[in-house]
């Protein structure tokens, strides 16, 4: 495999993004800025932007109730997302959403989604759209382990392979859903499972971008080329709480922290990067620079934007009723 | 399907026989319905699945927010049960919660009524859980000329719509202009023009009605007998001015009573157009209990014209 | 649970950490409702499932069809559309279906309720569903008081009893006996007497109507104010009585207003005491929208007490 | 294996009884005596019996829309359930249920059903109240190849596992789910699927009465030893269509015959009996004689048995109201 400089820069600045406005959401709401249910996913970096960084415009994505990530990496504007977390008008979904329902479909994002499981056949719909009508894009759907046992996904990947559907399946497994762990909670073998639906089925170390960008890449061009579903198995660790506000006791002390000194995705890629020679220390660190300043604007522009109106209530039930 | 290729239809047997040995086109859905449509359009348009409706009606949703215009077929609306989310939570929630960025042109068909036998897991009318939850349509056709005006509107509505279609009433034979034509959601219809009573009701409810007002003309009582075609949207106007000139309601449903259609036009009704009302509303519905197998049972069940006639000697000796 | 090994819980994370290497009862449930229990009775009474309601819902029918009486948590009631059928066309049939030879000792608790900027997804307030399905018994209790003497009642009941817990009141303290009592369904509790009005609510929605009594006695408008307890059974009568008293009726619920329980509360009272009204009746709900997610739409949203006190004041003026 | 003549005898006469009765059934349904929707399982006997000679009184099942033979395998009694799709008051479930409805708690028969896939949870919950109550009595759940792609059976297995609960899951493939082809509507490889879920597999000529009974024997011993679900996949075949009424013309022409000639079940344990020298001819013809004279008095009796009262319809709603 051999990634480009510029590609390289471009993946790096997508992760750092994400991770840098999760950081900056945790705090926000320890201060009490922001409404609502709040899951994070810093930690599972290379996971979304691995994916994403092989898609097209017009490729489609879904996600779950954790999923600033994956729409942030498949191209949500930053600016519209912190307004949205901040409830206004301005936001991605005009203050309607939330974090949980990012969504842009002029971007193929189907949108995060409060429902485990539900983004799966969504997707699958999506993946529809473009064999019906002949396109060439395909989708991806990102699903937790503890989605892996919902009715709707293990259907849909039945669907999917009976409609030889375009759509690769990322199960991100960060070990946990909610509380509960995946060894636990996962019957069986994953790929196997997986397999038995006739679905080719592959692992990745999911904090190690390289290796997700090129797994990903190789299934993408298969589906792309027709040979229908596939499925894709990360290795993932999340580094806050279930939702904001999980103190998190069900895993060992010391976790978290262990991990992030051994097996951080982004301290993983910035040594790849640095090693390769493609670009040095003083590039990645004016990268962290400029995200960060981007998110404090964001932040800003968000704090300043305007609340909905009262009458926005009425609005958008029905496209004309 | 003709006129526009982002059409398609999408469930379990619409076809029927895809990939087997015998006939492809073995079934056209359940009843026929759709039988001849894979021939003409193939496999690629008129798409069988397996038996996994949360799966295909969410294929359904993902497939209409993003271009196409999907005629999913549930069956029988029994099985909503099986698919409730992508509807509860999905289809109708898409285009608020994205804050309007986002269109949802899917018609969900399917069967609902009892006098088959059926029992009680495929007998049922659920339109009034449908009616509560926001961002849904919700429409039934009292009649072939009305199933196919509002099931063209349905196919051309950029809304989630959800159609039922009373299976006792593919047999029945109507007047049907083979050219196009739509009939709007929310627009009431007159069957018939009296001043004594309104009678409101939906689908074969209609027609069941209409026999008891004939009855009823045979004693001078005239009854002002409203097709109501969508539950949502609802023509709320058209019933309020006829109660507003009768002065008494009755309501005629197949649906459980219980936070019921019946129950959520009596309500309006008694809101908005209370000034008007000289007796207590009247409401014709089965018993609240699941539908019973026994012929018998299920006759004692089903609402019929004797028990409008009842409903309407009941409102019109009110106060006398 | 001590009184009877029958008696088992079953849901996502009512542990929390079952099978995992740090604390096995993290959660106790995501409100950590449930904390403390599988410390005592261990993983055989206090089961964590995977993320799969439909199986593990059916699971716990499946269960009290064969004699266990399990307590099901469904986390939020909004996750119902998953797991829908095994409510609907299981639960609440077994009984009926098989002519009176099975009981369904089940009860499912959930979560209902806006108020936490939890979205549409999140927040609903499903009632009106469960209530309009032949077979269910649905309750929502209004203080700690009532929700465990509802609960034991639940628990000793022989019928699917779908419990409805509003999250905004899980921190609500209140005077609450050690001993075991129960509270019969179908009773409703006067919390105020009145006589000028009567206003109805369920859950949280009777603290709110509270509010609005309190002020509307400083401006010596007397309201009776019923807490119904259950929607099904519903206390019919006394709701009836109340009206023949006070002529006015003004009615709060959360859930969405067509086909919802506001309306089915109105709806009886039109056909069962017309003669005693001398208002149009007043419901007061949210608008039919999806849950928005910004707390100003959010409170927007959501009947308060000034919207109860202008329903009264409607109601009060009608007619003078 | 060694089958007893006793044994044999029990389950020739309990093949032999689900045959005539789904023959006079279909009698009785084309000259219109029959309520209702009815769906037949003549043809795949082997399956249910083979299956229900190695249960227990307090084992349980469940079943499917075409349950007659599985109720009738485990107990259910034969004059009710003709009373039953009569819609007779003394009917198994008193006129209510039907044909697609069949249940008799008191002999663990937690009812036909008629929605493809809900049986599977249910028979779940009756094994978890085995467990529960530490009793050794399984639970079986009979599914069609068409129930196995629906969320809630999909869902089950993996619960199943987790829980490590004592169910057996059957598999009756004949071929079609309504006029679709289990070969175009399963993705991927039936058992895999289910060892995907950790589940062990098996597949069993469900044709041959002795490879079930055998088959289904050594699971259900492991099962009750505690060694969690088992999945059996049997190869079945249908001879009447889907439901009384369709004319099946999906299937190829003759197919039906061929089979009935070549292939079927009763036909080919009449066969093995035979040779085995345990019964005689005449003892079968003797069998094959009361059985019918015993459908043929329960037609008569459901003719004549009283019809529900109008009042009926409010009782057994609720246990207590
Ligand atoms: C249908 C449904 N069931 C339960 C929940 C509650 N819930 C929210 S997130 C979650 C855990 C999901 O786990 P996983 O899929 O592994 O995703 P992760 O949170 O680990 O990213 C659960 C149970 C839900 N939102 N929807
Ligand atoms: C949830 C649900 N979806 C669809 C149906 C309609 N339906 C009844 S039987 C059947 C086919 C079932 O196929 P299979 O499981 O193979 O059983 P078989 O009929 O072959 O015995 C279908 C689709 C139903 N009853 N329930
Ligand atoms: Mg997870
Ligand atoms: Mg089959």
């Amino acid at each position: 495999m051999q990634l480009n400089r510029e590609d390289l820069h471009d993946a790096y600045r997508r992760m750092v993004l994400v991770r840098e406005f999760e950081n900056q959401i945790h705090r926000l709401n320890e201060k009490g800025e922001l409404p609502g249910f709040i899951h994070l996913s810093a930690g599972q970096e290379a996971s979304c932007v691995g994916i994403c960084m092989n898609l097209q415009e017009d490729d489609y994505i879904t996600s779950t109730h954790r999923g600033h990530g994956h729409v942030l990496a498949k191209g949500c504007d930053l600016v519209e997302m912190m307004d949205e977390v901040f409830a206004k008008r301005t936001g991605i979904c005009h203050g309607k959403g939330g974090s949980m329902h990012m969504a842009d479909l002029e971007k193929g994002i189907l949108g995060a989604n409060g429902i485990v499981g539900a983004g799966v056949p969504l997707a699958a719909g999506a993946a529809l759209t473009s064999k019906t009508l002949g396109k060439d894009s395909i989708s991806v759907v990102f699903f937790g382990d503890g989605a892996y046992n919902e009715g709707a996904t293990l259907e849909t990947m039945n669907l999917a392979k009976v409609l030889n559907l375009p759509l690769l399946f990322a199960l991100e497994d960060n070990g946990w859903g909610e509380a509960t762990p995946s060894s636990y909670a996962i019957g069986g073998d994953i790929l196997k499972r997986a397999e038995g639906f006739g679905i080719p089925a592959q692992a990745v170390d999911g904090h190690d971008y390289c290796a997700v960008y090129e797994a990903a890449g190789d299934m993408i061009s298969q589906i792309r080329a027709g040979g229908g579903p596939r499925f894709l198995h990360l290795d993932v660790y999340r580094y806050f709480g279930h939702f904001e506000g999980d103190a998190a006791t069900y895993r060992p002390k010391g976790e978290v922290e262990k991990h992030q000194k051994e097996r951080d995705c982004i301290m993983i890629l910035r040594a790849y990067i640095i090693e390769s020679g493609l670009l040095a220390e003083s590039d990645l660190h004016k990268i962290h620079k400029e995200v960060l300043s981007e998110v404090e604007a964001a932040v800003d522009h968000a704090r300043k934007a305007p609340s909905p109106e009262a009458s926005d209530i009425l609005t958008n039930v029905y496209a004309t009723y | 399907m003709r006129r526009d290729d982002r059409v398609i239809l999408i469930g379990e047997d619409i076809a029927g026989g895809t990939g087997g040995k015998g006939e492809e086109d073995a079934w056209g859905g359940v009843m026929g319905v759709t039988k001849g449509l894979y021939k003409e359009f193939g496999a690629g348009r008129v798409i069988d699945t397996p038996i996994s409706e949360m799966s295909y009606i969410g294929t359904a949703v993902g497939a209409a927010a993003t271009g196409l215009r999907p005629i999913a077929e549930l069956m029988f609306c029994d099985f909503l049960g099986c698919c409730f989310d992508q509807i509860l939570n999905q289809a109708a929630k898409f285009r608020y919660m994205f804050g309007g960025k986002v269109s949802m042109p899917l018609v969900i068909r399917m069967q609902c009524g009892a006098g088959f036998s059926a029992a009680a897991q495929h007998s049922q009318s659920l339109h009034a859980l449908l009616t509560h939850i926001p961002g849904l349509k919700v429409v039934m056709p009292s009649s072939p000329y009305e199933a196919k005006g509002l099931l063209i509107e349905a196919i051309r509505d950029n809304d989630p719509v959800m159609f039922f279609e009373n299976k006792l009433m593919y047999d029945d034979v109507g007047e049907v202009p083979d050219e196009d034509y739509t009939i709007p959601f929310g627009e009431a219809a007159l069957r018939t023009d009296g001043e004594d009573v309104t009678i409101c009701a939906l689908g074969r409810m209609v027609n069941l009605a209409e026999q008891a007002v004939v009855q009823l003309r045979k004693r001078n009582i005239e009854a002002t007998l409203i097709d109501l075609r969508s539950t949502s949207p609802l023509d709320v106007e058209t019933i309020c001015e006829s109660v507003e000139e009768t002065g008494r309601l009755v309501i005629v449903d197949e649906g459980s009573p219980r936070c019921g259609f019946a129950a959520d036009v009596a309500a309006l009704v008694a809101s908005k157009a209370f000034g008007a009302l000289q007796a207590p509303i009247e409401m014709v519905t089965p018993p609240h209990t699941p539908i019973p197998f026994a012929p018998v049972l299920e006759q004692e069940y089903l609402p019929n014209p004797e028990r409008v006639i009842m409903a309407v000697d009941k409102v019109m000796a009110y106060g006398r």
